[in-house]
């Protein structure tokens, strides 16, 4: 008989779940954490989580433009505009 | 109101309960959702079959990368727009900090300083890296996968590292300066536009018709770019706009930073606000 | 160029031997980075996480697809990127750990837990000591 | 040469879930993380394992064209690493 478990094709589809979800809680923690540094580096793990899976779905093209502006660009836009602001998020009647 | 952990984790716990569970029916055929089925449309088949196909003289591209034919020669006016959106953006942020400049002497009173040695020099080294890798990710963007805005995107990330750990004052010491890089970007716009009109401006001279973003030659408009130059395939125009894209992009992005990281005295003595 | 058999073969079995090496050493670094108690005695499972967990498998990988005749000549191609990736790793990753180690200590962000003496301390006081006088 | 090519394919198969479990970990410390360097330590470490782990999958898939990818992944996460130290250690990013 032949293995239908181990097969290429179901690993790839559960790794796919497996990041997806793991996307979606760095996204959740992204939104709800206060501390806007923490937050860029939830949204750091989301991106890797992206990245990851565009690999897997055979788009290296969108990889390698997602991974720069992902990982490289748009933390350290976030991390200037954060440095001439405020660190941590307020309730806004202080 | 700062949330306690455990709001957290249950939040995070049915999140993920939900997703998996909304993930289970449609794969189970609920829902009313039909998941397209996996074999080869029609429209797939036909840029695979022409992307790279000299037998067939008037449709090919003659790039072997189906992506950057697609995004260059089948719908390249909507690149050209995509790409107006983010140079709209970028001379937003400029007109945003207009009247800053920056000024040598001020930034060398101000903050001179930079990271460790040890993250200088693997930086210094990795620069040159860094550059590499985006010119072979632009200058190949016809052949592998990549492109003018991939190996662009990358290729900024190599002055922005130099700015934070070498500090600004040592980047616009050695000449890196707004103006120069919006005299790069500028040419790199004309050259997307000049590449864009090159098959017009070929046609009008040999007195046949020609399109707009043309590449290789079509029926009723036989000019075109050479596919090959100098015993490489260069794929006509799509090697130009790859090129003028990366230094656009990579001079875009750098004005963007080298304006963000301006010290903040600064800013504010330039701009007139005054310290609280 | 034809490789002989057992060359291929070799190459093939040392590779993997270098990458089940590396991924053993991931999942140990992965259970030290959880277990650990604070950042800086996390920073040793970092270490063991991009050296031996990154490094070696790259070099594995390219020592293995020497030998994968089944990959055509794209197999060079393959053996060299995953050269580059490990030579960029073997020189990133220290210098990262570094820069996130100097940073968490200058700026207090994570405490130093087991600590008998702090040389690091007595020194960056006595430049804040010069600096001011 | 069919030997070495199912051999191979075999090996990457019993090292997927492996991998796999050590990022599941990496992710853990990473969400929990009480401070802000643990945090990035830990994506650090995982970003670095996942470029290997690319690599290693390319040889799987059979993809030439896939292997950029890792190169790229590495170097950017070493520029993640260096600007969060940049913002706890200085006043200002352009410093």
């Amino acid at each position: 008989m032949r293995n239908v478990i181990a097969t290429p094709e179901t690993l790839t589809y559960g790794v796919l779940a497996l990041l997806g979800l793991i996307s979606l809680v760095g996204t959740y923690l992204a939104i709800v954490e206060k501390d806007l540094l923490k937050a860029v580096l939830f949204s750091a793990i989301q991106s890797t989580a992206y990245a990851f899976i565009f690999y897997l779905l055979m788009a290296p093209d969108i990889v390698l433009v997602y991974v720069p502006v992902a990982v490289g660009l748009y933390p350290a836009i976030v991390l200037f505009l954060i440095k001439k602001t405020e660190r941590f998020e307020g309730d806004g009647n202080e | 109101m700062e949330m306690s952990s455990g709001t957290k984790i249950a939040g995070v716990v049915s999140m993920v309960i939900v997703t998996s569970v909304l993930a289970l029916a449609i794969a189970a055929g609920g829902l009313g959702y039909v998941i397209p089925p996996p074999h080869l449309r029609s429209l797939a088949d036909w840029y695979l079959k022409t992307a790279l196909n000299p037998y067939l003289k008037y449709f090919t591209v003659n790039s072997p990368e189906a992506v950057t034919s697609i995004v260059w020669d089948y719908r390249g006016l909507d690149t050209l727009f995509e790409t107006t959106v983010f140079f709209l953006a970028i001379i937003g942020s400029i007109a945003l900090m207009r009247g800053i400049h920056i000024d040598v002497k001020e930034l060398k009173e101000c903050c001179p300083t930079g990271m460790s040695p040890i993250v200088k020099t693997v930086t210094r080294v990795t620069v040159g890296m860094i550059l590499a890798v985006s010119a072979s990710i632009a200058l190949h963007g016809h052949l592998t996968p990549g492109g003018g805005f991939q190996g662009g995107a990358t290729a900024a990330v190599a002055p922005l590292l130099v700015m934070v750990v070498f500090s600004l004052y040592f980047v616009s010491k050695h000449g890196l300066s707004e103006e120069k890089m919006l005299t790069l970007r500028t040419a790199g716009l004309l050259g997307i536009a000049f590449t864009a009109f090159a098959a017009l401006i070929i046609g009008y001279a040999f007195s046949t018709h020609a399109y707009v973003f043309q590449n290789q030659p079509k029926a009723e408009a036989p000019v075109g770019l050479p596919a090959y130059m100098f015993n490489a395939l260069t794929s006509g125009t799509l090697i130009f706009f790859n090129l003028f894209e990366f230094f656009a992009v990579a001079a875009g992005f750098t004005i963007v930073f080298l304006l963000l990281s301006i010290p903040e005295v600064i800013v504010k003595k330039h701009s007139g606000v005054s310290e609280e | 160029m034809v490789m002989p058999d057992w060359l291929s073969n070799l190459s093939v079995w040392v590779g993997e031997i270098m990458i089940g090496v590396g991924v053993v050493s991931d999942v140990i670094a992965a259970i030290g980075m959880l277990r650990f108690p604070n950042f800086f005695v996390r920073l040793h499972a970092a270490t063991i996480g991009t050296i031996w967990g990154a490094f070696l498998p790259l070099v594995g990988v390219a020592i293995l697809s020497v030998g994968a005749d089944y990959l055509g000549s794209y197999r060079w191609f393959m053996g060299g990127g995953a050269l580059i990736t490990a030579v960029l790793i073997l020189i990133l990753g220290p210098a990262g750990s570094h820069a996130l180690a100097r940073a968490a200590y200058r700026s207090k962000a994570a405490k130093v837990e087991p600590k008998c003496v702090d040389h690091l301390e007595e020194h960056i006081r006595g430049e804040e000591r010069d600096r001011n006088a | 040469m069919a030997g070495i090519e199912q051999q191979v394919t075999t090996f990457t198969l019993i090292m997927f879930p492996i991998y796999i479990l050590a990022f599941t970990l990496y992710i853990i410390r990473a969400v929990k993380g009480p401070t802000i360097p643990d945090t990035v330590l830990a994506i650090d470490a995982m970003t670095y394992d996942l470029a290997a782990f690319l690599v290693i999958l390319s040889i799987f898939f059979r993809s030439p064209i896939l292997i950029p990818t890792a190169i790229v992944l590495a170097l950017w996460v070493y520029a993640l690493d260096v600007y969060v130290s940049k913002y706890l250690e200085s006043k200002e990013m352009g410093g």
